[in-house]
């Protein structure tokens, strides 16, 4: 049971950490950004040396933990900032079709360059391997890494909340992602706080990066694919716009597919994600404006 | 951004209701040189394909009036209801399924996919039968989804077609016994000659232009255009989202079906995300507003992939060949892409057609 | 000289053209008032003036400098401090943190922070129900506090020129009366220059001041409003008489 | 009428086709309608280059019947439509043999092209049955085993080599390879209840889930950790499955299919032990045979580095097994090479023996090496051949 409990909170951290970074940018220029999966995916690749050979040449991933991490948060921050200002920035005033298939374009450019870097076989690397220990907590034997994803990301929320409570910064992103013309007619500056946006979101994608890679082991292009689609569900269901509400979603993706996982019969469980997609219509049905709707966000349609 | 000051709402009521009453002969007469247009184009490219007797070229043709079919579907629900879905290439699949389970030899049919109720194993129907039953069944299923569906607007509808995607992939990758689940099905007729593709195109461009000139499509883009004028003229917007969903879910079924026949197997994965975007992108880029700039937007984007293509593969240059590096086309295509809606945020043709005379806003 | 001059300006939605060629100047310490019936141009102008709507032709200065085109926040930053049409208050956000919203803008020193804590309390003094409720949420505000605190709003960004779109939007007649009581004590205290948009001139006259009224995206008219309110003329100005 | 448009069709096809094919009767052509980019070329790749290996050598020697071999290549860039124009495009330049993608998905299209037109098609390393004629047609041919075979031989040496007696199975319902796997476990499974064995669970997952935490948890509340887990699963999504099995501390062994061989993802898993994987020949250096181990050598020659996988050798065997029944036959002709390839019984190679039949142009039993991957590294322990080939029924499951 209690096992249970921290797989669905493990699982829904993830998510909850992806919607979040896809809430942040949606929250200031109303882009849905499916190129976020692929950032999350490059923060992993960064740890390894471009070459197309199945053995990986581990480059930056030998650092020490405390390089590690502020390493990769980096690389995602640095990415994300960098598709702002040379994609996202001309395409302020487009209508959000327009957007998103340009930030699907540059997921598409991002991932086959690194196809091109890396070759399409998926890779192995042994990220914080001290971490793949199993731990005894209240009688149940956790994986180590399970614990401190659950530890990191409500730290991370928590980071994030007094940020965005107590900064001028935080404020500013705040008003900006509920009206951002509003904002701005209050003197907020746009690039300022778009681009803190795109910052915050890359460094949220490296925090995937860092505990999906150290929990599978695994670099693949494809890798931020499955989170990447789970945490724009959640974005939706959560109100798109509504920061808490996309934890909140993500959070409760995670425990919708732990909690099929186990209950449903064995023949059943291959349609576990039918199942999970059935409630998100469900959802939308009964609150088209996600769980928790964002005041102001009018949408453009 | 709040609304255009009120000016604009009553002309555009006023359009509403000229649109519902009468001269549809007239309307139909001033823009059917649009669907005529596209479709010579077609019929052009076809042609030249014909008499260049390239097989490979052949094949890469059918691939672009399938194309083509899928984009003409997307655009006949998305261009006319400007609400995105994700979910049509859902019906896709269901067609192409439709399509193998009609048209497969029963013995090897009744080997691999035998929870296939018996009516249907005994069955095998030439594949134009075949496409014309898969197109109405995806019509049907489109028709199931879309009364749930198109209650919603704007990115909850897109999201709630998307996970109707995820759910037809789903099961369609697991139902063993009836689909053959994740792996291959085989057996189904495999169609070269590319006259029945072009058919379909043309069918496809035309089934659209029909419905923009319907009652209903006309209402359904006023709609688009000023919802609030267009609810209050007393446009029941659920419900024409609903008819331009159906048809478009056949016609994608259709699309479905021809594609099964271009390659002679079907896979769910074949009918998910990457299928999803490649269309997507097309109809964006060509201009998501116009029925021209769906089937110029997949022209265009397959010319230059095939262009791209070709320079991969190397082009001789006096003595020296020039190649691009494998794996260039993607990104350079991507690149592009962005490019073209850097410019032209609105697709390449934006809201116009293609008419004789200049180009039109809106047919 | 002027504060605010606009001249010639053209505002164009796609096919329709909102605003013709419209000119005006106002200067410091003005109230103007800027009516006419819905769909005049009105709004279209003042967000134009702010930033938010392109214009398709002409020029608007502030305080000598040249803002056609410029983004929002730089317009904002000239001393342009604007309540939109329907308030737009930011309602996950408490009442405080609005009011803070536009003080970035302020240059920082040493004493930045007790300026901004000194004019919280000034905005205090005048709309005491935002102090009650400061640490709310102010999506739960009624309407009328709304208009208060987004009139704080402004003022918490020591505006030059403060243009408000249609403040009585939605209020009851007693409560527009109390937002204007406390506008027009403000603006004879502080000395404000106040652009507000108002679909009817009723309260123009009664406030008094210089009335601009719009018909078709032009100006019709434009004089002072208590002159100009009691004639006939407004009257066919207003409904088009004298044109049909 | 289907069939008569049906015929017009293959008559018109045909008659194009004759024209190219006959205008180069001085070689022998072989066409690759492989990926040379996108998601597949790391899996057809290493197989393309063991292929032309076989395809040099006997160039070599001589070429086939008197004739030296030409290859000719088109990309499938890994996707399916494209396949069907790389299968037609090597047709047209007169391939004599289209080899096409490892994978039964992604090579079909181009081996249904090469089968309208009546010629052979070989795929480089599926192992599927529908890689043949269940899937394609009597001209099909795959050079690899069946996965079911790979299953089967897990479970039976486990419990006759390990004495292992409770198995788990635990599948990724993601491929047909996958589930091929587990179909060969569930077929061997009963024969194995009957003496004593005991299957004490099963689950599913999804390749590319971020976490299997719930179905770890299910394994755990086992009243005792199964001996074996039988893994039905193939990269990427194999190594984060590993993984997070022995991050939560179960110990079992796991047996798997051939899809986790190789040492390049052991880093993701330091110190892996008791853990299992059935090769058709050794990458370690420590094959049994001395050619095989030659041919590793040769291979890093010509390629640069040592065979990933033990999916390089399906490569080799493909040319080897074709070229014998070319040579048999006397003609490139397709029915009468198909002719000669259903002749072949037990029919030596570097890579153990293969058998083709009218009915299964696949292998249904096959000589496996078991692999033990140790403290992180691994080496071949045994082998084993399962006591009866897989029945006809398991394979088409």
């Amino acid at each position: 049971m209690l096992q249970t409990l921290f797989d669905a909170l493990s699982l829904g951290s993830l998510y909850a950490l992806g919607a979040l970074g896809i809430a942040l940018i949606f929250g200031v220029m109303r882009l849905v950004n499916f190129a976020h999966g692929d950032v999350i995916a490059f923060c992993v690749f960064a740890l390894l040396w471009p070459s197309t050979d199945a053995m990986a040449i581990v480059f930056a991933g030998q650092l020490p933990w405390y390089l590690l991490v502020p390493f990769v948060l980096l690389c995602g921050a640095g990415l994300s900032v960098l598709c702002e200002i040379v994609v996202f920035r001309r395409f302020r005033n487009a209508n959000p079709a327009t957007m998103m298939i340009a930030s699907f374009a540059l997921g598409f450019v991002i991932r086959y360059f690194l196809l091109m870097l890396y070759s399409s076989r998926p890779k192995s690397i042994s990220l914080l391997p001290a971490l793949s220990q199993p731990v005894e907590i209240f009688g149940a034997r956790l994986p180590l890494l399970q614990l401190i994803t659950i530890v990191a990301t409500m730290a991370i929320l928590i980071g994030l909340t007094l940020f965005l409570r107590q900064t001028r910064f935080g404020l500013e992103m705040r008003a900006a992602a509920e009206n951002f013309s509003m904002a701005r007619m209050l003197g907020v500056r746009a690039n300022r706080v778009i681009m803190g946006a795109f910052a915050l979101s890359g460094a949220l994608a490296g925090a995937i990066a860092l505990i999906f890679g150290s929990q599978t082991g695994t670099v693949d292009i494809q890798m931020g694919a499955s989170i990447m689609l789970m945490a724009f569900i959640a974005t939706v269901i959560g109100g798109l716009g509504s920061l808490g509400g996309a934890v909140l979603a993500g959070f409760l993706l995670g425990a919708a597919s732990v909690v099929m996982q186990v209950a449903l019969p064995v023949d059943a469980r291959p349609f576990r994600d039918a199942f999970v997609y059935g409630a998100v219509i469900l959802v939308l049905l009964f609150r088209p404006q996600g769980l928790i709707a964002a005041r102001g966000t009018k949408e453009r349609v | 951004m709040s609304a255009v000051s009120s000016a604009p709402e009553t002309q555009l009521t006023g359009d509403v209701i000229a649109a519902r009453k009468p001269a549809r002969f007239t309307l139909a007469r001033k823009t059917i040189v649009t669907p005529v247009l596209l479709s010579l184009l077609l019929i052009a490219i076809t042609l030249i394909t014909v008499m260049t007797g390239s097989r490979p070229f052949n094949q890469t043709v059918i691939d672009v009036l399938v194309r083509v079919i899928f984009v003409v579907g997307l655009y006949i629900f998305i261009g006319n209801s400007g609400v995105l879905s994700f979910g049509h290439i859902g019906f896709t699949c269901l067609g192409a399924y439709a399509a193998a389970w009609l048209t497969i030899n029963p013995i090897m049919k009744s080997s691999a996919l035998p929870g296939l109720p018996d009516w249907l194993l005994q069955t095998r129907l030439i594949y134009w039968q075949a496409a014309i039953l898969a197109a109405l069944f995806a019509g049907v299923a489109a028709l199931i989804f879309g009364k749930v569906l198109m209650r919603l607007s704007g990115i909850a509808a897109s999201i709630a077609t998307f996970a109707v995607l995820a759910m037809i992939n789903t099961i369609y990758s697991n139902w063993d016994s009836v689909t053959g689940g994740t792996s291959s099905v085989v057996g189904i007729p495999i169609i070269r000659t590319i006259w029945p593709y072009l058919i379909g195109a043309v069918a496809a461009i035309f089934i659209a232009w029909a419905h923009a000139i319907s009652r209903s499509g006309l209402a359904l883009r006023a709609a688009r255009d000023e919802p609030t004028a267009a609810a209050a003229s007393g446009v029941d917007i659920p419900k024409e989202r609903l008819v331009a969903f159906v048809v478009s879910g056949a016609v994608m079924g259709l699309g479905g079906a021809l594609m099964a026949h271009s390659i002679g197997v079907v896979t769910p994965d074949t009918f998910y995300l990457s299928l999803t975007f490649i269309t997507l992108s097309m109809l964006v880029v060509g201009g998501m507003g116009s029925l021209s700039g769906g089937v110029i937007g997949v022209v265009l984007l397959s010319a230059l992939i095939q262009a791209l293509r070709w320079m991969e593969g190397g082009v001789s240059l006096g003595d020296a060949t020039f190649a691009l590096p494998k794996g260039i086309q993607e990104i350079a295509l991507g690149v592009i892409m962005i490019v073209i809606l850097a410019l032209r945020p609105s697709g390449l043709m934006g809201n116009r057609e293609i008419t004789l005379t200049r180009s039109k806003r809106n047919m | 000289m002027s504060l605010l001059a606009l001249s010639d300006i053209t505002i164009r939605y796609s096919r329709l053209t909102a605003v013709r060629e419209v000119s005006f100047s106002m200067t410091e310490g003005e109230i103007l008032f800027i009516t006419g019936p819905n769909g005049a141009g009105k709004s279209s102008l003042l967000r134009a003036i702010a930033g938010v709507t392109p214009v398709a032709g002409g020029k608007i200065q502030l305080a000598g400098q040249d803002i056609t085109g410029q983004a929002p926040e730089n317009i904002a930053r000239l001393g342009l401090s604007m309540v939109p049409e329907g308030r737009e208050v930011f309602g996950s956000l408490t009442i405080e943190e609005n009011l803070l919203v536009g003080t970035g803008m302020q240059t920082r020193d040493r004493n930045s922070r007790a300026r901004t804590a000194s004019d919280l309390e000034a905005v205090y003094t005048i709309f005491p129900i935002l102090k009650d409720r400061r640490n709310g949420q102010a999506g739960l505000l009624s309407g009328g506090q709304q208009q208060m605190l987004v009139i704080g709003r402004a003022l918490m960004t020591n505006p030059r020129l403060i243009a408000i779109d249609e403040p009585s939007l939605g209020l009851a007649p007693n409560i527009t009366d109390q937002v204007y009581e406390r506008l027009i004590a403000l603006q004879a205290q502080r000395q404000l220059t106040l652009l507000i948009v108002e679909q009817s001139s009723a309260r123009a006259m009664m406030v008094g001041g210089r009335m601009i009224l719009m018909r078709g995206g032009q100006i019709v008219l434009d004089g002072d409003a208590r002159t100009l309110g009691s004639g006939e003329a407004i009257q066919a100005a207003y409904f088009g008489y004298e044109d049909h | 009428m289907a069939y008569k448009i049906r015929i017009v069709a293959t008559a018109l096809a045909s008659v194009s086709l004759a024209f190219p094919a006959l205008a180069d009767d001085e070689k022998v052509v072989v066409g690759f309608a492989t990926a040379e980019s996108g998601f597949m070329e790391a899996y057809d790749k290493p197989a393309q280059e063991a292929a032309m290996i076989r395809i040099e050598e006997i160039n070599a020697a001589g070429g086939l019947l008197g004739k030296q071999i030409e290859v000719v290549k088109a990309d499938t860039k890994s996707d399916r439509a494209e396949g069907a124009k790389a299968g037609l495009s090597v047709l047209d330049q007169g391939a004599d043999l289209v080899v096409v993608s490892c994978d039964y998905d992604f090579g079909s299209p181009a081996a249904l092209a090469a089968e309208d037109a009546g010629q052979v098609s070989f795929f480089l390393c599926a192992e599927s049955v529908k890689a043949g004629i269940q899937g394609v047609g009597p001209h099909s041919f795959s050079a690899s085993v069946l996965a079911p075979v790979q299953g089967a031989t897990m479970a039976e040496w486990a419990f006759k080599e390990k004495g292992a007696k409770d198995f788990y199975r635990l599948l990724d319902t993601w491929t047909v390879y996958n589930k091929g796997i587990c179909d060969g476990f569930d077929w061997m499974m009963p024969k194995l209840e009957a003496q004593g064995a005991k299957l004490v669970g099963e689950d599913t997952f999804k390749n590319e889930d971020a976490s299997i935490a719930a179905q770890i948890t299910r394994i755990k509340s086992l009243p005792k950790e199964p001996d074996a887990i039988m893994l039905c699963t193939m990269m990427p999504g194999a190594v984060s499955a590993i993984k997070q099995l022995r991050a939560a501390g179960i110990n079992s062994m796991i047996l798997n299919g051939s899809g986790v061989d190789g040492s390049y993802w052991l880093s993701a898993v330091p110190d892996l032990t008791n853990f299992y994987v059935p090769v058709q020949g050794s990458i370690y250096g420590d094959d049994p045979s001395a050619d095989v181990n030659k041919f590793n050598t040769v291979y890093k020659e010509k390629t640069g580095a040592e065979p990933s996988s033990q999916y390089v050798y399906p490569g080799y065997v493909m040319i080897d097994v074709w070229a014998k029944a070319v040579e048999r036959a006397g003609t490139t002709d397709a029915d009468a090479v198909v002719a000669e390839l259903e002749k072949m019984k037990d029919e030596p190679t570097l890579f153990g023996t293969r058998t083709f039949t009218p009915e299964l142009h696949h292998q249904n039993r096959a000589r496996y090496l078991i692999v033990e991957t140790k403290a992180g590294k691994p080496g071949v322990v045994g082998e084993w051949t399962i006591s009866e080939p897989v029945p006809m029924e398991a394979i088409l499951k």
